[in-house]
């Protein structure tokens, strides 16, 4: 061995650098893991108002039975069981994040519309939601009162008010029709012999809402 | 960015020729560091060469620095590692087996692939002794089994399992590094030396 | 002759070869999340041979069944692969130094025979061990060892303790 | 043991690897704003109360408005500051709610509806001022007065289906009235979709 001392000054050097090094983890300030997009995004996506969907166009996608919109009711569980939208799912807001309702919410296939009684909670849910960047999720401009004010209970307009209106409330009209309200003026004439039927109101077809899941990252295998 | 294929930011057919990139690299760092002689392998248990604990202790230590480093830079995601299950009396008797057939046959695996490589017929005696312990094992996989599947306690880290600061754990880990490298030093001093 | 006999049994400094696995781990657990590995491969092959010979057995046998799957055969896996890397950069690096050639290393006491013998039960050894304790010293050690894995530490403690307490019965093979 | 003394590859590593870990350290730039909260415990803040009542409103709490320079000029309640809500992460802006915060000072967010002050107040809760409220009131114009009326959030409105039953059974009285026609109610359906149990977890096949 030429060198027969024992700690050349090369071998010290390099001890020395791997105990730094190591060392050097010890002494980085810690932080908070930073879970999800950063504030600056999270700030502007919150601020514009694109994610509102309102409650005509609700109107029109579900009378229209469209299949990629999926509902669902941040409110807590008595306020759901009371009334809701038809088919629509209950996360209510606490649980917002667990495991099971993740499929409803993580995923790139259905047009996910959150509402509550005006879009205060749906709006704080749909933040936490944007937080962790999941995509294509809406929130019901003004919620169920929104809905209950002009759908389900559309104003009458004055006469003054432009033809647009008058469309507006017969659209809103026949919505509200198709959700089950019935009007007075659809009374027959007594002479009608036919049987007066409610309008046959497309029994909305039970959707089963599979989350169908977003392909989820290749899983990790390992071992040896 | 983490894992990069799990995250799909590199599709998933570079998965395989990956693995032969980095076999190759692996193959070829361990046969130059010496590892396709059992001789030399042997010497860290007879004392007279610990290439092996050397290697093995820096490179463990390397990667587990880096990683660190690069999970605290937000590179890579730990969570997302695979962290392999850990079975206690499996790991444990299993490593037990290992250990005498390493120092029987002076290979293990990964080293005696390379020894292959360099055409030692020894080593291709091991790696077919490796597959018929592989059909012993199989066959009578019912003896093996409760021990196989016995004392199963998740793919637990040891920060999770002693709930052991990690930056502090690979401090302590570096430090008796370096000092085994030292003792082991001085032990081959004394021990007589052996060519091989 | 004297160079190349003399470069024969050059490696490189353990702290070198060291570091660049260390590179080589991270860089794998950068790349695709998991550790090296060795023996999955080994257990691959053997599960595929088995596989063709007799399906209908390795179909019910409870170890082969984990790892037979319609789709893909139990070769096409990550180790295999790995595996042959390993071989070609083995072939690379020896041939660099000019260490090929087939030869049976054996300490000058002991006999060809005797160390064949040895390197077939070790090998059996190894294999029964390395399933047992799912992974071998590269696999479940050093990878383990890596992301601090309780197991990883535990086969590694295991591997190398039996070692030393076994070094004694096995000597007259190495020294 | 020759290759012991071989020790200049290893210093060139060495010096590569601190060079490499000196630059990632260098231009590693700690992002601006650093989350304090992860996303469950925000979670957990939205449950609390997070408004104010005009009437609760003491002296101690300072005002902030969050609507744009031009409505804010147009008319604000009164020693309320302006920080429009798309730049309160500036640095300016930031260092207010930061000594306010030191102060320990509690903040009342307000905008024209109390909706619009959502986005700033979860950002900066989620930032960790967790002195930071919402004034529960709408503010609106007429003739360049600001008239604030307090707004009612998460307002309980009316309940659809019994609106729907009350319009079907007056519909139904007319029809007593009428020659009975039997008419079919059908009352919406309305169902409770069980969430389908996802599969726990995708099997990680692996191991030796």
């Amino acid at each position: 061995m030429s060198t027969n001392k024992l700690i050349t000054p090369r071998y010290l050097f390099l001890s020395a650098l791997i105990i730094v090094l190591a060392g050097g983890l010890v002494l980085l300030p810690k932080f908070e893991k930073q879970e999800g997009i950063a504030p600056e995004l999270l700030l502007s996506n919150a601020i514009s108002p694109e994610r509102y969907i309102s409650t005509d166009e609700l109107a029109d996608r579900i009378i229209s039975n469209d299949p990629s919109i999926l509902l669902i009711d941040v409110r807590d569980e008595a306020s759901f069981n009371e009334n809701t939208l038809p088919n629509s799912v209950n996360i209510p807001l606490d649980q917002l994040l667990n495991e099971d309702f993740e499929g409803y919410l993580d995923q790139a296939e259905y047009d996910v519309i959150l509402f509550s009684n005006d879009s205060f909670k749906a709006d704080q849910a749909w933040i936490l939601c944007n937080r962790l960047d999941y995509k294509n999720l809406h929130v019901l401009k003004g919620g169920i009162n929104e809905w209950f004010n002009t759908i389900i209970n559309p104003k009458k307009p004055s006469e003054n008010m432009p033809q647009t209106e008058y469309n507006l409330y017969s659209f809103r009209k026949a919505a509200s029709m198709y959700f089950g309200v019935m009007y007075v003026d659809q009374v027959k004439k007594p002479d009608s012999k036919k049987a007066y039927v409610a309008p046959k109101k497309t029994t909305t077809t039970p959707k089963v809402v599979v989350p169908k899941k977003k392909k989820k990252k290749m899983p990790v295998e390992g071992g040896c | 960015m983490g894992p990069l294929i799990p995250n799909e930011i590199i599709p998933y057919e570079w998965n395989n020729i990956i693995a032969i990139l980095i076999g190759i690299a692996f193959g070829f760092v361990l046969e130059s560091s010496g590892f396709s002689s059992s001789r030399k392998l042997a010497g860290v248990f007879y004392g007279y060469d610990f290439a092996v604990l050397k290697v093995f202790f820096t490179a463990a230590v390397t990667a587990a620095i880096g990683l660190y480093y690069m999970d605290y830079l937000g590179y890579v995601n730990l969570g997302e590692l695979y962290v392999q299950p850990t079975y206690l009396w499996g790991g444990i008797i299993g490593g037990a087996i290992m250990g005498v057939g390493f120092i029987s046959a002076g290979f293990c695996p990964g080293t005696a692939l390379t020894a292959v490589a360099i055409g030692k017929i020894d080593a291709i005696v091991y790696i077919v002794g490796i597959m018929i312990g592989v059909f012993i094992f199989a066959e009578a996989y019912s003896i093996f089994q409760p021990l196989y599947e016995g004392s199963y306690l998740g793919n637990i880290t040891v920060v999770d399992y002693f709930g052991a600061n990690p930056y502090w754990f690979i401090f302590g880990l570096t430090v008796v590094a370096v000092l085994a490298f030292f003792v082991t030093d001085i032990i081959r001093r004394r021990v007589k030396k052996v060519f091989y | 002759m004297k160079v190349t006999e003399q470069n024969r049994h050059i490696y490189w400094n353990p702290y070198f070869g060291g570091f660049l696995l260390g590179l080589i781990v991270l860089f794998t657990f950068y790349m695709t999340g998991r550790g090296l590995g060795a023996s999955g491969a080994m257990k691959s092959t053997v599960v595929a041979a088995v596989d063709v010979v007799a399906p209908t057995h390795a179909e019910n046998n409870a170890y082969y069944s984990k790892f037979i799957s319609e789709d893909k055969s139990p070769l096409n896996n990550w180790l295999v692969f790995e595996v042959l890397g390993i071989l070609i950069g083995g072939l690379i690096s020896g041939g660099l130094s000019g260490r090929i050639g087939w030869k049976v290393q054996h300490s000058p006491k002991i006999t060809k025979r005797r160390r064949l013998y040895f390197a077939l039960g070790g090998g059996i050894l190894f294999g029964i061990g390395a399933q047992l304790g799912r992974g071998c010293t590269s696999g479940a050690a050093l990878s383990g060892m890596s992301v601090l894995s309780v197991g990883g530490f535990i086969s590694t403690i295991a591997i190398f303790g039996t070692g030393y307490l076994a070094a004694y019965f096995f000597r007259k093979n190495w020294i | 043991m020759k290759e012991l003394e071989k020790t200049k590859r290893i210093s060139i590593a060495a010096v590569i690897t601190i060079l490499v870990v000196i630059i990632a350290l260098l231009t590693y730039k700690k992002p601006k704003h650093l989350y304090t909260v992860n996303t469950q415990q925000a979670l957990e803040q939205t449950a609390l109360n997070n408004f104010i009542q005009k009437s609760e409103l003491n002296s101690e709490t300072i005002l902030i408005d969050i609507r744009n320079k031009f409505e804010f000029e147009k008319g604000h309640i009164e020693n309320a500051i302006n920080i429009d809500a798309s730049d309160i992460l500036l640095e300016d802006n930031k260092n207010v709610f930061e000594t306010l915060k030191e102060e320990g000072k509690n903040v009342a967010l307000y905008g024209n509806t109390p909706s619009e002050a959502i986005a700033p107040l979860m950002v900066l809760q989620q930032l960790g001022f967790n002195n930071v409220k919402i004034l529960a009131v709408n503010n609106s114009l007429n003739q360049d007065k600001l008239i604030t009326t307090p707004a009612e959030i998460e307002k309980k409105g009316e309940n659809i289906n019994k609106f729907i039953e009350t319009s079907a059974k007056k519909v139904n009285e007319l029809m007593k009235a009428k020659p009975k026609p039997k008419p079919v109610v059908k009352a919406p359906v309305k169902k409770v979709v069980i969430p389908k149990k996802k599969k726990k977890k995708m099997p990680v096949e692996g191991g030796c």
